[in-house]
This record gives C-alpha cells, structure tokens and sequence, in this order.
C-alpha cells in the first residue's frame, strides 16, 4: 500500500523483460508450494501415492508377463514339425528325391531325413525299450522325413501341407502333431487374452486413481480456489499447484510401482529359477530393463500431469 | 439518479435488475453513477441488496437485465477468459473475508503483488507496508483462523488496498471493527479516496456514515429510495 | 423456539421408550443422507466406486485362478504313476506275486500289471509304429508293473518307494516321471506364489482405496464437521454418515467386482473352451458360482463399513 | 469483579487467563461471575478477548490457568466423552455464522434438535417458530450461501435458540445487521431472559449495549477494566 501518492501506475502490468521472469517465479513457487501441501499431510499423501503405485504395477507387472508368455509362446512353437512315414521298405534314393521334392515347396522350410536306424536309436533312448529291442534280429522302423512348415506359416496352411504330404506316393501315413500344437496356441492365446484385459483394466484404473485423487484435492480446496479467482487469479495460475501435485504423484508412484516390480521379481526369483531349470534352460524369462526402471517414472509423472490437467479443465473454468 | 450516460462516470448502473433462480428479486431497475475519485456509502436492511450491488461490480452476479459499466466497460460483455484480468482491477473487501486459511497473513495479502507478477522484494516492502496500516504487522506469520474477527477483516481490506487498484470495493468492511478502529479504517479509504481512487463502501453502520459526509445511495428492497450528496449527510 | 415460557424444561433428554426410536430414526436419517450425498456428485462416486471396484475384482480374479491352477495341479497331479519293468520273461505268477507284496505296502495306493500284450496294443495304437510292430514274429515287451503312490505322498517318500522298487529281484528297472512331476510341481508352485503375491497386494489396495475415499471426503468436510460438533453433536453422530457411506461404496464396488469378473469370464470363455477341448475336457476350470455373487458385495460393503470406521475413528476425535 | 465462589453464579470466572500458542495473552486474570437468568454484554476493541471468552463456555478453548465453571461444573474436568453433551447445554451464536452450507436453512436449525433425538413432528414445529422470529420463515428450502449474511446471522441466531438451551452464548450476533433488526433481535434475547435464561452476548455496538441497559464487562487487552450493572448503564 505505501504512499496512496503514487495510486496512479496501479495496473502493476509487468514489463517485457520481467515476463519470463515472472513465469518462472510462479512456476517455482507453484511447484514449492504443492510439494509442501503434499507434504502438510504426509499420511494421506502415502495413501494416494500408494493406491497408485499398485495401481500401476500391477499393469507394469503384466506387462512383464505379457512379454514373457509371447516369448515363452514363440520359442515353444518353433519346433512344429511334421513326421511323414514312409512305407516300409521304401529305398534310399526314392526317399531322398521325396525329400528334395518337398524342399522345393514355398510352405516348407526344413526336411529332415530320418533312417530306420535313428529310428531304432532314437527308441532304444526311450529307456524301457533298450534291452527288448536290442533283442530284434531285424529293424522294422520305416524311413521317416521330418517336414517343418516354413516360419509363419498359418495353421490353416499347415494343414493344407498335411494333405499334400498324405496323397504322396511312397508314403504310409502322415504325423501331426496338431493336438499339440492346438493345445499351445489355445494356451498363448488365453495367456495373452487375460493379461490384455486385465492391463487394461488396471491402467485404467491407475489414471482413475490420478485422476480422482487430484479431483478431491480440488473439491477438498474449493474454497481456496474461490479465494484465488476472486482476487483475480487466472486459471492457468489456480490449476498449476494441481498440475504439479499431479505431476509429484506420478512420478513418487511410478518409483514406487518398479519398487513393486522389483520386489515381485525377487520374490518368484526362486521358483522361476526352478521353472527353468526343469526346461533345461529354455525358458527365456526377462526382468525390467533399466530403460523401464528411468521411463516409467517419467511415464507415471506425465500421466500425473496429464490426469490433473483433465480432471481440473472441467473443476476450474472462471465463471460468474 | 440520472439513468443519462455520462462518459466520465467510472461507474455506471443503467436499470439494473436482479432475480436470483430462488426467489423475490434482490434488486429492481437501479440506476445511478459514480464519478471518478467518489467515495459513495451504500446502505439499507438486512437483505436489501447491498451486496447483490457490489458482487455485480466484482463479476461475481450478473445483471438480470439493464447494464453496469466499469471504467467505460460494458460487464455483460466480458468473457471468461476477461474475468480474471477484471477483478484484478477492482480491489475487494469481502462481508465474510475470504482469505486462505492454510497460509500466512503476510501470504494472504502478498497474493495480488504475486498475481500481477511483481518482483519479491517489492512484495515484501508493499505488504508490510498495508498490514502496518491496519494494526497488524505483529501477526504477518500468523494463519487467519488464529486471529480474531476484527483482525482477519483488517487482513482483508490490506489485501484488497495492497495492490493500489483504481476502484475499491468494500462490503461492511468495519462490521466486525469496533467504533475507534472503524475510523481508522474508515480515514484510510477517504486516503484512498484522495488520491483519485474510486471507493464503494456497503455498510448499515449509521453512525459511521454520518460521520464520514460523503455521497450514501439507500436501497429498501431492491430499489434506490434516496442518493444523498456527502454536503447533505447530517 | 415456540413459546420462551416452556423454556425451563430444556435439557432435550428424550424418555427412555423414545431412545430407541430416537437411534432409528438418527440412523435412517445418516443412511439416507449419506446416500442423498453421494448423488449429489454422481461422476465422483462413480469414479471412487469404479476404482474400488476394480481394485476389488483383481483380487476376486486372482482367487477365481488360484483355485483353477490348485485344482488342475491337483488333477494333473493325480497320476503320478511309477513304471516297473520286469525282466525279460519273467513269467506272470511271479509278476502277479510281486503286485501283490506291492499291493500290501502302505505307501503304495494301486498297481496295475500290463502284460506284453497290453504293453504291443498301447505301442500299436501309437500310429507309427502300428504296421512295423504287426509284422513282428515274437512280442519282445516285458511284463510292466503300474505302480501309483498312495494319494497324499511327499516327493520325498516317493523316492524312497522309487528306491525300494529298484532293490526288489526281477525288476529290470524302473522309470519314475519325476522330471515331469518335478516340473508340473514349478509351475504350480510359481503360479500359487505369483497369484498370492499378487491378491495380498491387490486386497491392501482396495482397503488402502476405501479408507482413502472416506478419508478425503470426511478432509472435504472438515468445516461441515466442525459445526456438528459445536452444535452439540455426538462421535457416533458426526461419524455415522460416514460409516454409511463407505457401506454403500464397498456394496457398490462389490457388485461392480462382480460384474467385472463375470465380463472377464465372458471375454476368456472362447479360450477356456478350447484349451479344455484340447485337453479332452480334463480341465475343471470353474468360474464364480452363486454363492460368490451374493457373499463378495456384502463382505466389500463390510470392509468398506470397516475401511470407514478406521479411517474416521482417529480424524473424528472431538477434542477442545 | 468479585472472585470469591458464589454457590448461585451459574457462570464463574475465577482468574482465568488464556495464552494461545502463537503470541501475547488473549486474557489476563479474569474474574467474574454471572447469576441465572442474567443478560450480560461483553465489550472491548477488536482483539480484545471477547469471542476467546465465549468459547471457553462452549468448550472450544480452555484457559491456560485459573477456572471457569458452568452450571457448578468445573469445565477443565469434562472429558472428550463430555464435551459434546455438554455443548448441547449452551447455545451459541458465532461470530462467522458457522452453517451446514450444503443443508437447507431449515436442516441447519433443525440440527440441534435431531442431536437431541426430538420426534420429527415437534422438529417441525419448533423450527417453524423460531425461523418466523428471525423474520426468515419464506427462505426455509434456501441454502445458506444464497442468503445475504445478515440473513444468514439469523439462521444461526435460530439454531442457537431453537432446543431452548439454559445458557445462550452470542458472538456479535448484529455485527451484519442494520440497526432496527438488531433492536428486534435484542429484544428476543430480552424475552429469553425473561424466562429465566442466562444470556451472554459480545458486541461491539455502543449504541445498542446503551440502549438495552443490561450489565456490561468491557475487556482490554484482555484484561477487564469495566463491570458496569444495568442500572448504571447510560
Ligand atoms: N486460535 C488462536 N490462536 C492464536 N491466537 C489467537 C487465536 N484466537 C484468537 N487469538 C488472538 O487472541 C486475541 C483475542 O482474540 P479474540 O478473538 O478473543 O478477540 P475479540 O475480542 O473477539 O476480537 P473481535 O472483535 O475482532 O472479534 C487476538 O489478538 C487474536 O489474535
Ligand atoms: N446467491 C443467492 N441466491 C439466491 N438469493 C440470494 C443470493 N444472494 C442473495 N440472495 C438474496 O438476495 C437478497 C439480497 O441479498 P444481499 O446479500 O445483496 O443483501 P445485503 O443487503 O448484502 O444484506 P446484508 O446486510 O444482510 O448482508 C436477499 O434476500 C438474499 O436472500
Ligand atoms: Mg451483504
Ligand atoms: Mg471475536
């Protein structure tokens, strides 16, 4: 107030060059200032931050998951092979012209000849066969030819393949293993249906969760807002404490939400390990990347944002 | 109450009405004007439509029908994104104060100077200058709901009188002062007026308008019954 | 305020027949305020409703899943049967001898003989080898003992079974599934401890959700609270809306879990069926039954009763 | 200012002073006992300690040392579980109106009488009664915020005395109103003492304590400097 003598520069419209200035001082002070509301009711803040943080674990986690099965479902699936039985007594040579025929195909990528004699080993492995079949004065197995489809193929192509190969002269009958290989994809399939939805599902609850949050803070202050417009604030500088508090939720429930992640991951370390090892290995089973561990934070923070800025267009327009 | 235009008039009411969605109306083809560096008492009852008046000028009502101008300004046709920019213009007094609850005195009334983006350290020499003003430099850490009533109108006038605006609005701004603090108040408005700013005060305090001789409008109703110049006021 | 004459009995104290009125009346009242309440901002209590409810139909899910994973671990389980391979020509008394000293141990639950007969039909019906093994002169296959554990056995007792089996005279050898037992046990196990982690986590958020809600709103209420209590009012009083509110969020969001997980059965039904064609039907997948539509909404609005009840128990406090 | 016990004293300040955590003392060794069915006015400039002590008769502060007993009951003895029947004891006018803002005028001053378990066809009469006295019976289906303050002051002046309570407690219950519908509202808090209610009301209108002629204690800085009984009262 000072001297009422100089009451006439009243409009205190900030010159050019203090513009900048002035944002950047409202937006420091913006940002102070919501940190230390946060900060006034650490419980409270905790709850929300902690809602959704396992909010967005959760979608994170099957994510992970999601990866996984798909990957798991490709690796199990590479092997789709085909086993064409020829008829016994068929010679060598036919065989491998039969062979080299079915090479020349477009739908097939691999043919593997297998003779009466891997035949009979391969057997002999199968333990409780050793001894009774080490006895036979004769190999009865026929020859065998492992056909694998070309890569990405479509079952119903495969299955047009199986025809093909059962009308061949030379051929007895013709194994696959469709069963299988029907089993894995229903498998897969139900694996990536369910984690789908419930990603979805969670993900949409995470913004909920942002969203409502910052709509009660707002409820929570509308007397302050009140306060703030009547004094002349515009709405870019009443919405901006949200924006940040928005901004601050999503970046502490992210941290949180690969704390999570983290932690679930060192808990099914073991059985997984497990898992593996009864695959032999084969499982090729993935963590979070550290590229997850930085970008997700900044994801769940500019969620946050985005979240606030929805929800407080609505809850802030001026009106009289 | 000349319903004429008058460009120097700063502000202007044209056959204002106003009827609430609930009921009766709060005010009934008021005309009347205001010139600039006039300092004007509103009065009338309880319920008469002083605050109806005043919120108008603030963007806070809209006429039901007839025009208010500010300052040359047609307020009907202000648009929402104008609203802010307005009423930084027009300091207001509040009949139920409006501050933060969860922020300093010194905040409270710094917010305007941080509003129109004046730089910190002028802030801090303008607020404490208006809180010393209204007896109240001991409290600036203080929050408002740990002062009295009397104190935390006083926080209201500094913070609507910090900014220097060119028209100050006060509704019952000494309501909850007692009489020697009222003229003290009241003697900072008529500094105010002194200087050129326009000064609307509502208030049912009798004694005080008297007392200060200036220009009274009386509402009964809704309606303007008497516009007393201040050389009148006895 | 009537008549100031009457003024002298003034304390308010209803008479005794009256107090129980006087509770279900300030009852009914609060149940349907708090309810008048909740309509008055239709988007935020669908928006804490719909949070809570998905917080709760993970949970609910993840149930549902635990006990199809347990109950097909269980029946994949069920048969975890030991091979026994007698000596080549030991003749079928001393095999029938021997089934019956295994019938009597206590950790043995069956043993079934396949005869070499049974042994060259099973083979047979293995189509690849149909027309090799017909032309066979002799049946070269030994006499097998199926020997399955008693249901409820450990690993470990069934390794020493295995062990004891292996010792007895006659038998060539014995082939024991463990690798695969081993490798069904993993993945139950992974998916029991993945499906626990995951529902523990998921039942704190919808707590942590419903107290959040009541939380806020009674922080949104604060002044409103206040005057209850300058007037005069009760704990239970100021509290019971509360109480009532969060009933009516948990019954909500329990129904809206429900719906939820009855959707999600809907959108897995393909998948399920066919996975379980796959299996021949041997795959007991069941999803909510009667008792979970009625017992899930009326345990949310129980923990939505009690969410409110901890949350407000401490913020509630009238002090001076 | 007697501080020696007087066994008829329904109100009894016994060198009570209050420190609040944040600066000076609020009041200063204050003594002085009111009999039943006395009508009593506290006076004194803004911050004077006027409403502070008020709100230590309805258990909203406790005084740092010294006693205050109501009704012969010590007040620093009533423990959480007691505060709230004993608040429906006093009724009390605050300074800021203190209503249910989402509640209709008719719920607010119902309030007291739900708390106190009435039947809901005598609620509805009493509530009539009393917002007829305050001249607010058209506006029962309004909600408070659409209600100028002064009618706003007198939902709270009707929620106060609408369950008759012993003792009625008012914080510049005419600070928003105009002179003529204060004189009304005065006189029915003249009625209730008639009946034999004690009454004890802050004001900073001169004019209006004068005209009552009721006994007056005027506070200082928290200190009482003045008790004036009615009779002497010009
Ligand atoms: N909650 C509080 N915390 C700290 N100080 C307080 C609190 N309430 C009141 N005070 C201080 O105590 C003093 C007396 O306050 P009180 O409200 O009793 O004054 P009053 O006589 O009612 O004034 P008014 O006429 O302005 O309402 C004031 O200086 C005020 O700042
Ligand atoms: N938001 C509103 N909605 C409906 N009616 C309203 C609203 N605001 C005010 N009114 C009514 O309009 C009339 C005038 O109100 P106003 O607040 O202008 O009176 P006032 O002169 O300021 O009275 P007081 O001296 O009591 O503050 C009153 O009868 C009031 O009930
Ligand atoms: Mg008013
Ligand atoms: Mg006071």
């Amino acid at each position: 107030m000072a001297t009422p003598e100089r009451s006439a520069e009243t409009g205190n419209r900030p010159a050019r060059p203090r513009r900048m200035a002035v944002w950047r001082e409202q937006h420091a002070w913006c940002a102070r200032a919501s940190l230390q509301r946060l900060g006034t009711r650490p419980l409270g803040t905790l709850l929300t931050i902690t809602v959704m943080g396992v909010a967005l674990a959760l979608p994170l986690t099957f994510w992970l998951l999601l990866g996984n099965v798909q990957r798991l479902g490709h690796s199990l699936g590479q092997d789709p092979a085909i086993n064409v039985f020829m008829q016994p007594g068929t010679a060598q040579p036919v065989v491998e012209q039969t062979a080299a025929s079915l090479r020349d195909r477009a739908d097939v990528g691999s043919v593997r000849i297998k003779s009466p004699d891997d035949g009979m080993h391969e057997l002999s492995s199968t333990q409780g066969f050793s001894q009774a079949f080490a006895a036979l004065p004769d190999n009865p197995l026929p020859y065998v030819l492992v056909v694998t489809p070309r890569q990405g193929e479509s079952e119903a192509a495969t299955g047009q393949l199986v025809k093909v190969l059962k009308g061949m002269s030379q051929v007895d009958f013709v194994q696959d293993d469709g069963a299988w290989r029907q089993r894995l994809h229903a498998i897969v399939d139900l694996g990536q249906r369910g984690v789908g939805v419930l990603a979805v599902l969670l993900g949409l609850a995470a913004l909920l969760v942002v969203g409502n949050s910052v709509r009660l803070d707002i409820q929570g202050r509308a007397d302050e807002i009140a306060v703030l417009q009547l004094v002349g604030a515009s709405r870019a500088f009443v919405r901006r404490p949200y924006l940040y508090a928005g901004l601050w939720y999503g970046l502490a429930s992210g941290v949180l939400a690969v704390l999570v992640v983290l932690l679930l991951e060192l808990t099914l370390a073991k059985p997984v390990a497990q898992l593996a090892s009864s695959y032999a290995g084969g499982l090729p089973i993935q963590g979070l990347g550290w590229a997850e561990l930085v970008w997700v934070p900044l994801a769940a923070a500019a969620m946050g944002w985005l979240g606030a800025r929805l929800v407080s267009a609505r809850m802030l327009r001026i009106s009289i | 109450m000349a319903s004429t235009a008058d460009a120097d008039a700063v502000i202007q009411f044209d056959q204002v009405s106003k009827r609430y969605a609930t009921g009766q109306p709060a005010l009934t083809e008021l005309s009347f004007q205001v010139a600039p560096g006039e300092m004007v008492f509103v009065t009338g009852h309880s319920g008469a439509g002083k605050s109806t008046l005043l919120k108008m000028l603030a963007l806070m009502e809209r006429p039901t029908s007839g025009t208010v101008t500010l300052d040359g300004q047609n307020l009907a046709k202000v648009r929402a994104g104008g609203i802010a920019s307005w009423r930084r213009k027009v300091g207001m007094v509040f009949q139920d104060q409006r501050l933060l609850n969860d922020r300093s005195v010194f905040h409270n009334v710094e917010l305007p100077l941080v509003i129109a983006g004046m730089a910190p350290a002028d802030r801090r020499k303008r607020v404490r200058a208006a809180l010393e003003k209204v007896g109240l430099a001991a409290y600036e850490k203080q929050l408002p709901p740990t002062l009295s009533t009397g104190e935390q109108q006083r926080v209201g006038i500094a913070r609507a009188l910090v900014s220097k605006p060119p028209v100050v609005i006060a509704d019952e701004p000494t309501g909850n002062l007692d009489p020697k603090l009222s003229v003290e108040i009241m003697a900072m408005f008529d500094a105010f007026q002194q200087v050129g700013t326009t000064v609307l005060i509502a208030s049912h305090d009798l004694m005080l308008i008297k007392r200060m001789k200036k220009r009274v409008l009386v509402l009964d109703h809704g309606r303007l019954v008497d516009d007393v110049p201040g050389s009148e006021v006895v």
